[in-house]
């Protein structure tokens, strides 16, 4: 596929969102895909390497991936410049379960990074021919500083808007930030959405995960509607090369998305 | 069944008809190892061997293999798919645990979710003939799950030596269509006779079995028991156990490129090596040999299972053979067992 | 699985005895947490290393030819007092991880066993042309090895490992406790097997090299039983440079074990665990002798030999020799 | 094309110390110094930060023939690197011989700031025996 945009996402310059269209355009129909699913990216001499999907489907005829410059791959990446073509190997994963959502109220909890595939789930579920299906809307949502911040202009205007409520937060402040200060588990006891018919999605940082599932669970949240998406090293994305399992389910075949349910059955390997 | 007697003189004609159409490929000696390789007569090939250092699955899976090669141009590259291996293969000489090995690794190449378009070339193009294991070794353990020294899966034809000649028992389609224009006579009455006896001989020879079949809930019940810590402190995290090994699978893709040329490589890869499952932001889910080992044996006794009903390992015991420091996977399947009962 | 028909010879008795006392007596006065030692394995020639923290378990200890691995490997960056039985080589690749600051001399109490000629399984097992051993015994210096239809009796002198068979110092260089006596020392000198190698073309010595490494899989079996390969992150899995590929390629391959062996050289004490741990039989010491050969000719250094001294690649001569260069 | 050995240039890469070597090449440059342009160089802090994984990283990727230079011992900008450099060279191209390397694809020589005609010198030495051993295919990576 080929590079549209680059976008610099945070101060540090560690993170951009890639815009990417289709090279060859019969390929636009093939590449369907939910929130939350992932794609291999691959540059040509360095490799490939998973990247949830930050776009909606809805957005038509792009893709979209926020990269953090970590390792080789990325860092390629990183280096590449809007006419460039980059690999994409895709749709995989289950995504988001929308049809297990639909109806209910959602809570979005995203810290940092994390937060790329619940962004296309929120973009998918305000498109006007989705919000009808899904209840409620409450994003919660937590950069280290507001340097990181990710999608500033996007949740300028998701702010704006009366079907969704916006909680932003930073774990600590400078300069101009005006939002809440504090960490995510706090926020969302504060917020204290009401765990009625709801659905509770978390991605982030492992450490932001542990402390906010018992937050969730004292809201009433029941582990079947507590979902998370999680984080493994992958190779294949087909649950063949070995790497990625956590006990006898492969994150990259049978998740990215797990509900707590599920993930109580297996080891705590993750 | 269909079983035919083959002497000496009869197999040796048989594999030079085979030379004709497959690449043969069987047991041969490289300095002092047993290995497969590629033959061009019938008289390289290695008759009388326990088995082979490395497992026959890099015939199906190879070290490491070209999945494309590209070049590209500026804001282009073309693309170029490799399927190399498509001439057909007859692998000669395997025993029963490398044969059944295969049906563990269609499992997974040859998946319900997704297949392998490499793999799956190679293993339409190979036919696998198997000898039986007259004389299986104290590391053998196939019989405990739920192998044995004659067992014909995975095997096209499997060939059981009597003494003075090899009763071949044609166990699939394509098998008989190795056998076919060759004029053998049909196993008799007697021959029929001796081959149950060196069965039962064989069978009888081997270790006693381990109680790990169906034991997959009781592994997952000592997850997070302290005993993997003794049990895999003398592990040294190398990976001989795992590329030995028939049903490991595990691999890593990776691109080598020189200017504006390159492939991308599908290449072995081990749950023993610290680096397997590291992530970029630094953490590492399987940090210690312990966590690594555990991997290994859970993946082979209680995940493959689960996941499809075949226990991931066949025995062949080449692991037990060649570790460096003899960690035994029979005393860590018994410890982990007793283990379990206990709790 | 245990091999039970265990049958010492009765010098190999008397050290496993005195061995076990030894430990007994440091777990009892909790002078340590843990000794690592060696106990019977799975196989006829195999014994492997074990850690004992109970008392109870102090008699599974104990010592023949064929405890062979390297236990030094199991000392590095370890946090509680631990003795270790440890034979020559043992005890030097220790001396050499004391000086690189791995394992800590007071956290460490070394059982000595003064030892001259362990016995390399593998050449024991090409002997037999793939027939399986099922009981060994020792009888002064013959090994007696049975199998199905088989005695056969074989000189023990004839199957050492590597490095004992060549003139590697017999005795603990240091120790805490002394099993036994000390026996006979040898003085160090280039391997006779790297001068005959040395002796043939340049050619030869090429496709010998080249078909040892063809028969390598890359699993690390070396690195790994290796004392001294203990960097966190290994050259072979660095990605930024990528130094080099991870595939079989031939050229990888083989500079995968130049720089294993350049980054061990002047540290590496010749013990051979790579060599025996290889599935493959690849000759690595081929390569680590050379190194060990040009180290002692070179800078008079003699990896593991003494506490004393600078290891030769942190320190220099201004007279190093430099014969080498072009135009010194 | 490499193969061709007619026309065919030996390709060296040389490894020169910023503080001497280098310099060295300078002046015989400046003093218009005839020596072969078989070589690509690349200017390192110090002879002592060559890791031997960079001449076999050359070796592996093409080059014909690597050569180091260094200041002479005793005058290293950072006093000691030259020495500890000499001790590993020392080792790596005994090793390299030893395994079978032809002897002369790498080459280690000491050249100061103001020996322009001695670079020149050590070029056309190399090269020279490089020419004669003609293409490297021992450690090249196909």
């Amino acid at each position: 596929m080929k590079i549209e945009k680059v976008l610099v996402e945070t101060e540090d310059r560690n993170i951009k969102t890639f815009s990417l269209s289709f090279a060859n355009g019969a390929d636009k129909s093939d590449f369907n895909y939910v929130p939350g699913q992932f794609a291999e990216l691959s540059v040509l001499g360095k490799g490939e390497a998973p990247f949830g999907m930050a776009s909606s489907p809805t957005q038509e005829g792009c893709l979209e991936f926020t990269v953090n410059k970590a390792g080789l791959l990325t860092t390629a990446l990183h280096n590449m410049e809007p006419g460039d073509i980059v690999g994409v190997r895709g749709p995989l994963g289950n995504g988001y379960p929308l049809e297990q959502l639909e109806g209910g109220n959602i809570v979005i909890i995203g810290g940092g990074f994390g937060f790329s595939t619940l962004r296309a789930l929120t973009n998918f579920m305000l498109d006007d021919r989705n919000r009808g299906r899904f209840g409620d809307i409450t994003v919660i949502y937590g950069a280290r500083n507001p340097g990181l911040v990710l999608y500033k202009d996007e949740l300028e205007e998701w702010g704006k808007r009366d079907d969704l409520s916006l909680y932003m937060t930073v774990d600590s402040a400078n300069g101009d930030w005006n939002g809440r200060v504090g960490l995510i588990p706090n926020i969302v006891k504060e917020v204290a959405p009401s765990a009625d018919n709801t659905y509770a999605l978390v991605c982030g940082p492992p450490v932001m995960i542990r402390f906010t599932l018992p937050v969730l669970q004292e809201l009433g949240f029941p582990s079947d509607k507590t979902l998370l998406s999680l984080e493994m090293r992958m190779k294949c994305g087909l649950g063949m090369c070995g790497r990625c399992n956590i006990g006898s389910k492969y994150v990259c075949a049978d998740g990215p998305v797990f509900t707590l349910a599920e993930l109580s059955k297996l080891p705590q390997e993750h | 069944m269909i079983a035919k007697i083959v002497r000496e003189s009869d197999l040796i004609n048989l594999l030079g008809e085979w030379l004709k159409e497959y690449e043969l490929i069987a047991p041969v000696k490289r300095d002092n190892l047993v290995v497969f390789d590629r033959v061009d007569s019938a008289g390289e090939v290695l008759f009388n061997y326990s088995n082979t250092v490395k497992s026959a699955k890099e015939l199906l899976l190879p070290q490491s293999e070209t999945l494309f090669t590209y070049s590209s141009v500026d804001h282009s590259a073309s693309i170029e798919a490799h399927f190399n291996d498509a001439a057909p293969k007859l692998l000669f000489g395997v025993r029963p645990c490398d044969a059944k090995s295969f049906l563990l690794l269609d499992k997974v190449f040859d998946g319900e979710r997704y297949k392998d378009a490499y793999y799956l070339n190679r293993r339409a193009n190979t036919l696998v003939v198997t000898i039986g294991c007259v004389k299986p070794r104290t590391t053998c353990f196939c019989t405990s799950v739920n192998g044995g020294p004659f067992s014909e899966d995975g095997s096209d034809l499997m060939l059981i030596d009597i003494g003075d000649a090899y009763v071949v028992k044609v166990t699939s389609d394509r098998g008989a269509g190795l056998l076919e224009g060759a004029e053998l006579e049909d196993a008799g009455e007697d021959d029929l006779a001796s081959m149950k006896r060196v069965i039962q001989d064989a069978e009888a020879s081997m270790s006693p079995k381990l109680a790990i079949e169906g034991r997959q809930e009781n592994l997952e019940s000592i997850f997070d028991d302290p005993i993997w810590g003794p049990l895999t402190e003398k592990c040294l995290g190398c990976g001989v156990c795992t590329y030995l090994c028939p049903t490991c699978h595990c691999f890593d893709i990776i691109d080598e490129a020189r200017d504006s040329q390159g492939e991308r490589i599908r290449v072995w890869d081990s749950c023993q090596f610290s680096q397997f499952t590291l992530q970029a932001s630094g953490f590492n889910p399987r940090l210690t040999n312990k966590e690594r080992l555990r991997q290994r044996v859970m993946h082979k006794f209680s995940y493959f299972p689960k996941n499809y009903g075949l226990t991931g390992c066949v025995g062949c015991g080449r692991c037990i053979q060649e570790c460096p420091v003899n960690l035994d996977i029979r005393d860590v399947l018994n410890d982990l067992l007793m283990e379990s009962v206990i709790k | 699985m245990t091999n039970t028909s265990l049958k010492l010879k009765e010098a190999d008795l008397a050290i496993s005895d005195q061995i076990r006392e030894a430990a007994r007596r440091l777990l009892q006065q909790k002078e340590v947490e843990l000794v690592i030692g060696f106990e019977q394995g799975t196989l006829p020639l195999r014994f492997t290393p074990c850690f004992i923290r109970n008392e109870e378990d102090v008699d599974r200890l104990v010592w023949n030819s064929f405890c062979s691995n390297n236990l030094a490997k199991y000392l590095i960056k370890r946090t509680e007092k631990v003795a270790v039985v440890a034979k020559a080589c043992d005890v030097r690749a220790i001396v050499e991880l004391i000086k690189e600051n791995q394992i800590s001399r007071d956290q460490v109490v070394i059982i000595g066993v003064p030892y001259s000629g362990m016995i390399d399984r593998r050449r024991i097992e090409a002997e037999l042309e793939g027939k399986e051993i099922l009981g060994v015994e020792e009888e002064g210096n013959n090994i007696i090895l049975k199998g199905n239809g088989f005695t056969k009796v074989l000189d023990r002198n004839k199957y050492l490992c590597r490095c004992c068979e060549e003139s590697t110092p017999a005795n603990p260089v240091i120790y805490d406790i002394l099993i036994g006596e000390l026996v006979e020392e040898k003085v160090p000198c280039q391997s006779p097997e790297i001068a005959e190698f040395e002796a043939k073309s340049s050619d030869e010595r090429w496709s010998y090299i080249c078909a040892e490494i063809s028969k390598c899989i890359r699993c690390y079996a070396c690195r790994n039983a290796c004392p001294f390969c203990y960097c966190q992150e290994c050259f072979v899995d660095k990605t930024s440079p990528q130094w080099i590929g991870k595939t079989t390629n031939p050229s990888d391959t083989l500079i995968f074990h130049l720089t294993r062996a350049l980054h061990v050289a002047g540290r590496c004490v010749g013990c051979g665990a790579c060599e025996r741990a290889c599935p493959m039989g690849v000759d690595i010491r081929k390569l680590n002798s050379k190194l060990v050969g040009d180290v002692r000719e070179l800078f008079g250094y003699e990896a593991g030999t003494s506490l004393e001294g600078v290891a030769p690649l942190a320190t220099f001569k201004p007279d190093d020799p430099e014969g080498f260069m072009l135009n010194p | 094309m490499k193969n061709d050995t007619n026309g065919w240039e030996p390709k060296i890469i040389a490894f020169l110390c910023n503080w001497c070597s280098y310099a060295g090449a300078d002046l015989a440059g400046v003093g218009r110094i005839q020596y072969p342009s078989s070589i690509r160089v690349i200017r390192v802090p110090c002879s002592g930060r060559i890791n031997p994984s960079f001449i076999l990283a050359c070796l592996q990727h093409g080059a014909d023939g690597v050569l180091v230079c260094g200041c002479h011992p005793g005058d290293c900008h950072y006093l000691t690197g030259n020495y500890s450099a000499r001790r590993k060279f020392a080792l790596l191209k005994g090793l390299l011989e030893y395994v079978g390397l032809e002897e002369g694809r790498v080459q280690f020589s000491w050249v100061s700031a103001a020996e322009g005609p001695r670079f020149a010198d050590v070029v056309t030495n190399v090269t020279e025996t490089i020419r004669a051993l003609g293409p490297a295919k021992k450690l090249v990576k196909t």
